[in-house]
């Protein structure tokens, strides 16, 4: 690699650099500031500024269930999305006729926002929704919007991303798949093995990319577990934003600091999952 | 090749220091911002010179397709008569538009976006307490004549005065509605209706405050077990609240295992609640603003069994008001078109349920003959009674701080319970 | 077997989005009643009110905006990334990567009254936050085009570009390619990524992808 | 182990296009066959389909006298070396070679041990613990070859796998398959478009053009009795001589040639490669030659001659003769075939 020759090329570097860095540091550094002023009271609506820390010790115990309760239907989501996509790429990959068929409807859901994304999944799984609607309206039919479990909210973040998934692993991988799966074949690999001991581990890169993304996505996503989640527990976005919105003026830095979670805890997890991704590369 | 450190550009350094300062900017000026002097009106003809051309912005919940066709196809048509245009800004929650004018101020903007709000008592108290709304223009407003100067509901909205801070739009009534056909005989009070609800587990829920509705069905759980409307002071006090609230959370708490989901869960707001009563899961539901009943019935989104349940000591009932932001760029225009809201004409065209069926806020007596006519010939709603009957017994908001404060303890206490 | 997972599969991406289907044409539609009892067409009429169209308009609008933004950025990011020595190009990187973490909802409600003192045009202000939320994924998805490129590609270009320094004209390829070498020739292959990445979208992907892939676990159907 | 193939009749088409006509052929066990032709000539088609990677469209394919259809690829016992080597890059390289051993459901230790025994064979064993993505072309293409061995095939499919290394890398794949040839003895189908490829590692060539096999035969006879013009042709062949056969002798500006016998009377070309023909002086041999051209190969040179014979028109012959051929362009000479008789074909 030729990179780094000398001040010039160094110094046109940092000239590309700049049009992308300004606005995102700008952008960002001025939002969390201003987010860590109000969460400390001293950018109040009404009154002088006073400094506080009441929004971040008044309620430690929420904060930390809503932080808790997000991680969890994040993490669940990540595992579904990333086990389905990897299943959709892998029969794209294995089906002619019908895998053409299931990968042009898996991409085609992409451009669909989580907003009507949760509107359907909604539709689909509530109280005499569709779904209890087709098996007859059964007494026995659990609760999955609004449930204890979380269930719709977690199937619409698995729904939406599982197609997100399988796009980038057939982006990565479909190119180099056919031709190593050929040679598997030859060497003796059934079907099954080409998809476990070949495709997967050739696809590992992109999955635990994507699974970053997504679980780093899921744990800030605001609409689907508000339209799908329970009335209480609340995850951190929920509170957040209603907090936000309350008529109440003072509850303002509240929602601040429970935002303010949510972008400590994303930002800790992709760094996190960087590192975890260099290593396990150094290992190899 | 070894890396060399990267000199830090000349650039890279001013990028630096032009981040930096854009902060100091906003951290130096970032409290206590005061908006310029609201230019104040001597005569409404002032008013009216001023407004000529102006584009008014109407920031207004979004959710009631009759509202929003009542604005854009009855009552822009009669702004722009008088050289107004009204432009109607649709949001999820009337919180937003609150908030967007709290943000301007916080930014320190004279030029605000907002001209117009349609609020309730809640976001009208919060916008007080910032002093975000103009105030003493109201008695500019020449229609302003055939409103009761005396009507309670128009002097103090959700207990804050109302000091011609904003001009009173239409009035609601709280209001029960029972499916017929599932049940035969209604209860006919609140503590009725969660007796109701005990005895047929399943069959009853409420929205999750601090959804609007869910919030009022609150209060009037609270008045109720406080043995009546009377027996709250409306001011807020802790110790009121000590003293009363307990009793309504409980009498929650008790009821909440036999609400639909066994209480773990509850619909997020009215459309919500809604939904579950069209689809026959839930038998009793309830709004804030009845006049929808009848088009939700006849488009069939309500079931036709649909009737209205009236208590026997009354619901609470309000008069809802369009407020003008102090910062407001257009805040003549808005004026005129809050006047033009405020005519006998639109107000009959408003109560029309085929419209809107919103209830008027004027004093028919104080109405020539031909506009009290107008009135007479408006069809009768077929599932709604009229306002008399409606507001029978009726009692007024109680102070606007009870709504954050019930909201939380219900929150703490009854949600998360389950 | 196959076909059994393939129907899963289809069941999986099709059957939330049938109520939402059935929803578009039913009048009226409650429970218990499995399909609709009468359809019509009245709710797409409101396709083409003015209001939806000027929503629509406003959509396409933002979305030229912020792909106009945050195309070219994300490439010039990349491209710095790959040219600045390691510790100032892992800083470019993470730095870019960062709006990934802030959710949208936490961005918007910090930065809202910073636009509104500095005088930003609402409409500039979304385009500029959606822009840096979509920069991570321009700037990444370039970087891995430019990884694909050869380091000879842009010796190729180098020597190019001494060719006309000090003279003769550059042979057999457009003066452009060496004057700016590096650059010009490798947008195209940039570009070529993006279209493919909208192609995928349109479902085109399941095509290409077959071609290269379909002997993976079957050779026959 | 190992096994004979035979292919029946086997045609494939992509929808209008054919590919294979009715491809017929025999690979006896042990023997090397080398498919020869030019790209497009369906030669990797055919492997494809004997692997089992690609079905045909009709006919057989017969493993020791057993049909393969409906056999999947990995159940055939044929393993495939293709032209890239495709080395799995999430395995190191004695993994990659333990690849087979591990599907068939051995130990990691034992597949390990098995596949070390092939990375001795081609001369990798000091780079077993090394990742996939730090191997030159050829040690790829040697891992490839050991894990395609590694599986104790039946038959073994090699698709020009040496075309993409230099001269010198090919030289010693070439003496590998020898090694390899020697001491495992595997069937061997060996697709090239290279005749000397073919000539050196194959026990017999079969001429595919078109997707039609148009000779299959020992390497000599490919290259001096060819079936057709087109057969001498990709052999290399660059003479063709038109005239007449008449009671077993060519008449032509070469003047009288024998040829092969039962030989119908006719119209025919003399097909008489370059190697095979003697330069004389002027007024020697049988026919005497104008030097139109000399081109230089290195250590041979091709002299291009122009023959006017008594009868019919100027034919070009052109004549490969090591070293210094002593002659310049205007010169002329005498032409004479090395052995007497010669080779005729109608077409």
């Amino acid at each position: 690699m030729s990179r780094g020759q000398g001040p010039t090329t160094t110094g046109r570097a940092v000239l590309f650099a700049l049009p992308a860095v300004f606005p995102v540091v700008a952008v960002l550094g001025v939002s969390l500031a201003a987010a860590v002023l109000q969460s400390l009271g001293l950018m109040p609506f009404i009154g002088p500024p006073s400094f506080s820390v009441e929004a971040w010790t008044g309620n430690t115990g929420e904060l930390v269930r809503a932080t808790g309760l997000s991680l969890n239907i994040a993490a669940t989501a990540t595992v579904l999305s990333v086990c389905i996509g990897f299943l959709i790429a892998a029969y794209v990959l294995a089906s002619p006729r019908m895998g053409w068929i299931v990968g042009a409807l898996s991409a085609a859901t992409i451009p669909i926002p989580h907003l009507i994304g949760a509107g359907a999944i909604g539709l689909l799984l509530s109280d005499s929704g569709f779904l209890e609607r087709v098996l007859g309206m059964p007494a026995a039919f659990p609760a999955l919007v609004g449930g204890p479990w979380w269930i719709a909210a977690i199937t619409e973040y698995a729904w939406k991303e599982s197609a997100f998934v399988a796009l980038v692993v057939l982006g990565s991988i479909a190119r180099s798949v056919g031709d190593l799966c050929d040679a598997a074949a030859t060497l003796g690999a059934t079907a099954r093995q080409r998809v476990f001991r070949v495709v997967l581990p050739l696809a590992m890169p992109s999955l635990a990319v994507s699974a970053l993304i997504v679980f780093v996505y899921t744990l800030g996503s605001y609409e689907p577990v508000w339209l799908l989640g329970p009335t209480s527990p609340e995850p951190l976005p929920v509170r957040a934003v209603r907090l936000f919105g309350s008529v109440d003026l003072t509850a303002r830095p509240e929602a601040m600091a429970s935002a303010l979670v949510s972008v400590a805890v994303g930002a800790g997890v992709i760094l996190i999952g960087i590192l975890v991704v260099r290593r396990s590369r150094e290992f190899r | 090749m070894p890396r060399l450190p990267a000199p830090v550009s000349p650039r890279r350094r001013a990028a630096l220091y032009t981040a930096a300062s854009a902060l100091a900017l906003l951290l130096t000026s970032c409290s206590g911002a005061t908006v310029g002097q609201v230019k104040s009106f001597e005569s409404f003809d002032e008013v009216r010179a001023e407004a000529e051309g102006q584009t008014v912005d109407l920031w207004m919940y979004g959710g009631d397709e009759q509202g929003n066709a009542y604005v854009d196809d009855v009552l822009a048509p009669a702004a722009r008569e008088q050289g107004v245009i009204l432009r109607r800004v649709p949001v999820a929650d009337t919180q937003d538009a609150v908030n967007r004018v709290l943000s301007e101020r916080q930014a320190g903007r004279d030029d605000g976006s907002v001209d117009l709000v349609w609020v309730n008592g809640a976001n009208f108290s919060t916008g007080r307490q910032a002093e975000v709304w103009r105030c003493g223009w109201t008695d500019l407003l020449p229609n302003m004549e055939y409103t009761d100067r005396e009507d309670p509901l128009i002097l103090s909205d959700f207990g804050t005065p109302v000091d011609g801070c904003e001009a009173p739009w239409h009035k609601a009534q709280f209001t029960f509605f029972y499916d017929s056909e599932a049940i035969a005989d209604p209860p006919t009070s609140l503590a009725g209706i969660l007796e109701w609800a005990t005895a047929n587990p399943g069959r009853f829920t409420y929205p999750a405050p601090p959804d609007f509705t869910g919030s009022v069905f609150l209060r009037e759980v609270l008045l109720s077990a406080a043995g009546g409307a009377d027996q709250v002071p409306l001011e807020y006090s802790e110790e009121a609240f000590d003293e009363h609230a307990p009793a309504a959370l409980q009498a929650l708490s008790e009821v909440a295992p036999s609400l639909w989901r066994e209480g773990s869960t509850y619909p997020r707001d009215e459309q919500a609640l809604n939904t579950l009563f069209a689809n026959d899961e839930v038998d009793i539901a309830m709004t804030y603003g009845p006049a929808t009943l009848t088009d939700l019935v006849a488009a069939g989104a309500l079931p036709e069994s649909t009737k209205v349940l009236t208590l026997d000591e009354g619901t609470v009932g309000n008069a809802s008001f369009l407020a003008i932001p102090a910062n407001a760029a257009d805040a003549a225009g808005a004026m005129i078109v809050a006047n033009i809201a405020l005519s006998p004409e639109q107000q009959a065209a408003k109560a029309d349920p085929a419209i809107w069926g919103q209830f008027a806020v004027l004093d028919t007596e104080l109405l020539t003959p031909a506009q009290q006519d107008q009135f007479e010939l408006l069809p009768e709603s077929p599932i709604v009674p009229d306002y008399a009957e409606l507001s029978r017994n009726a009692h007024g908001e109680l102070a606007a701080d009870w709504v954050p404060a019930l909201s939380e303890a219900w929150r703490q206490d009854v949600a998360s319970d389950r | 077997m196959r076909v059994i997972a393939g129907l899963l599969l289809v069941l999986w991406i099709v059957l939330p989005v049938v109520p939402v289907l059935l929803w578009s044409v039913a009048v009226q539609w409650a429970a218990p009643a499995v399909l609709p009892p009468s359809y019509s067409l009245q709710s797409f009429s409101a396709l083409a009110a003015t209001d939806t169209v000027r929503a629509a308009g406003a959509s396409s609008l933002l979305g030229v905006g912020v792909a106009t933004v945050a195309t070219p950025l994300g490439y010039l990011g990349a491209l710095a990334i790959q040219r600045l020595p390691r510790v100032p190009a892992r800083l470019v990187e993470l730095t870019l990567l960062a709006p990934l973490a802030i959710p949208p909802f936490a961005l918007v409600m910090g930065i809202n009254v910073a636009f509104l003192r500095f005088y930003l045009l609402p409409s500039v202000g979304v385009v500029l936050v959606l822009a840096v939320t979509a920069l991570p994924y321009t700037a990444f998805m370039f970087r891995s085009a430019l990884a694909t490129y050869d380091s000879r590609f842009e010796e190729v270009a180098r020597s190019l570009r001494n060719l006309v320094a000090n003279g003769p004209p550059c042979p057999g390829a457009p003066a452009r390619w060496c004057n700016r070498p590096g650059i010009l020739p490798r947008v195209p292959g940039g570009l070529g990524r993006l279209h493919r990445h909208a192609a995928y979208r349109r479902g085109a992907v399941a095509d290409a992808s077959h071609a290269a892939g379909v002997r993976c676990v079957g050779y026959r159907e | 182990m190992s096994s004979s193939l035979e292919f029946i009749g086997t045609s494939r088409s992509f929808g209008e296009a054919t590919v294979l006509h009715e491809v017929s052929l025999i690979v006896e066990p042990s023997r090397c066959v080398a498919l020869l032709g030019g790209s497009g000539s369906g030669k990797s088609t055919l492997l494809r389909i004997a692997a089992g990677l690609d079905d045909p469209s009709s006919g057989q394919v017969l493993v020791d006298g057993g049909d393969l259809d409906g056999v999947p690829s990995e159940k055939r016992g044929i393993a495939l070396v293709f032209q890239k080597p495709l080395i799995f890059p999430h395995l190191n390289v004695v993994d990659n070679v333990a690849f087979s051993a591990r599907m068939a459901g051995q130990s990691r230790q034992a597949a390990r041990r098995h596949a070390m025994a092939y990375l001795e064979l081609v001369h990798l064993a000091d780079f077993a613990g090394r990742s996939a993505g730090r191997l030159s072309g050829g040690q790829e293409q040697r891992v490839a070859l050991a894990r395609a061995l590694a599986r104790n095939p039946r038959i073994l499919l090699l698709d020009e796998p040496f075309s993409s290394l230099d001269s010198r890398l090919r030289e010693n794949m070439y003496s590998l398959v020898e090694d390899i040839r020697s001491e495992l003895a595997p069937t061997i189908v060996l697709v090239t478009h290279d005749r000397r490829e073919a000539s050196i590692l194959a026990d017999s060539i079969a001429v595919l053009d078109d997707g039609r096999i148009l000779q299959h035969g020992p390497v000599a006879q490919l290259h001096y009795q060819p079936a057709t013009l087109a057969v001498n042709r990709i052999l290399g062949g660059l003479n063709a001589i038109s005239g007449q056969v008449d009671g077993g002798i060519h008449h032509s500006v070469l003047g009288r040639v024998r040829v092969q016998p039962g030989m119908v009377d006719g119209p025919a070309f003399l097909v008489m490669r370059q190697e095979a023909v003697r330069i004389l002086p002027a007024g020697e041999g049988t026919a005497v030659g104008n030097v139109a051209g000399l081109k230089s190969l290195g250590a041979h040179t091709l002299v291009r001659t122009e023959v006017a014979g008594n009868d019919g028109l100027p034919e070009t012959l052109t004549v490969e003769v090591s070293g210094d051929p002593g002659v310049s362009v205007g010169q002329m000479i005498g032409l004479q075939p090395v052995n007497g008789s010669g080779w005729a074909v109608i077409r």
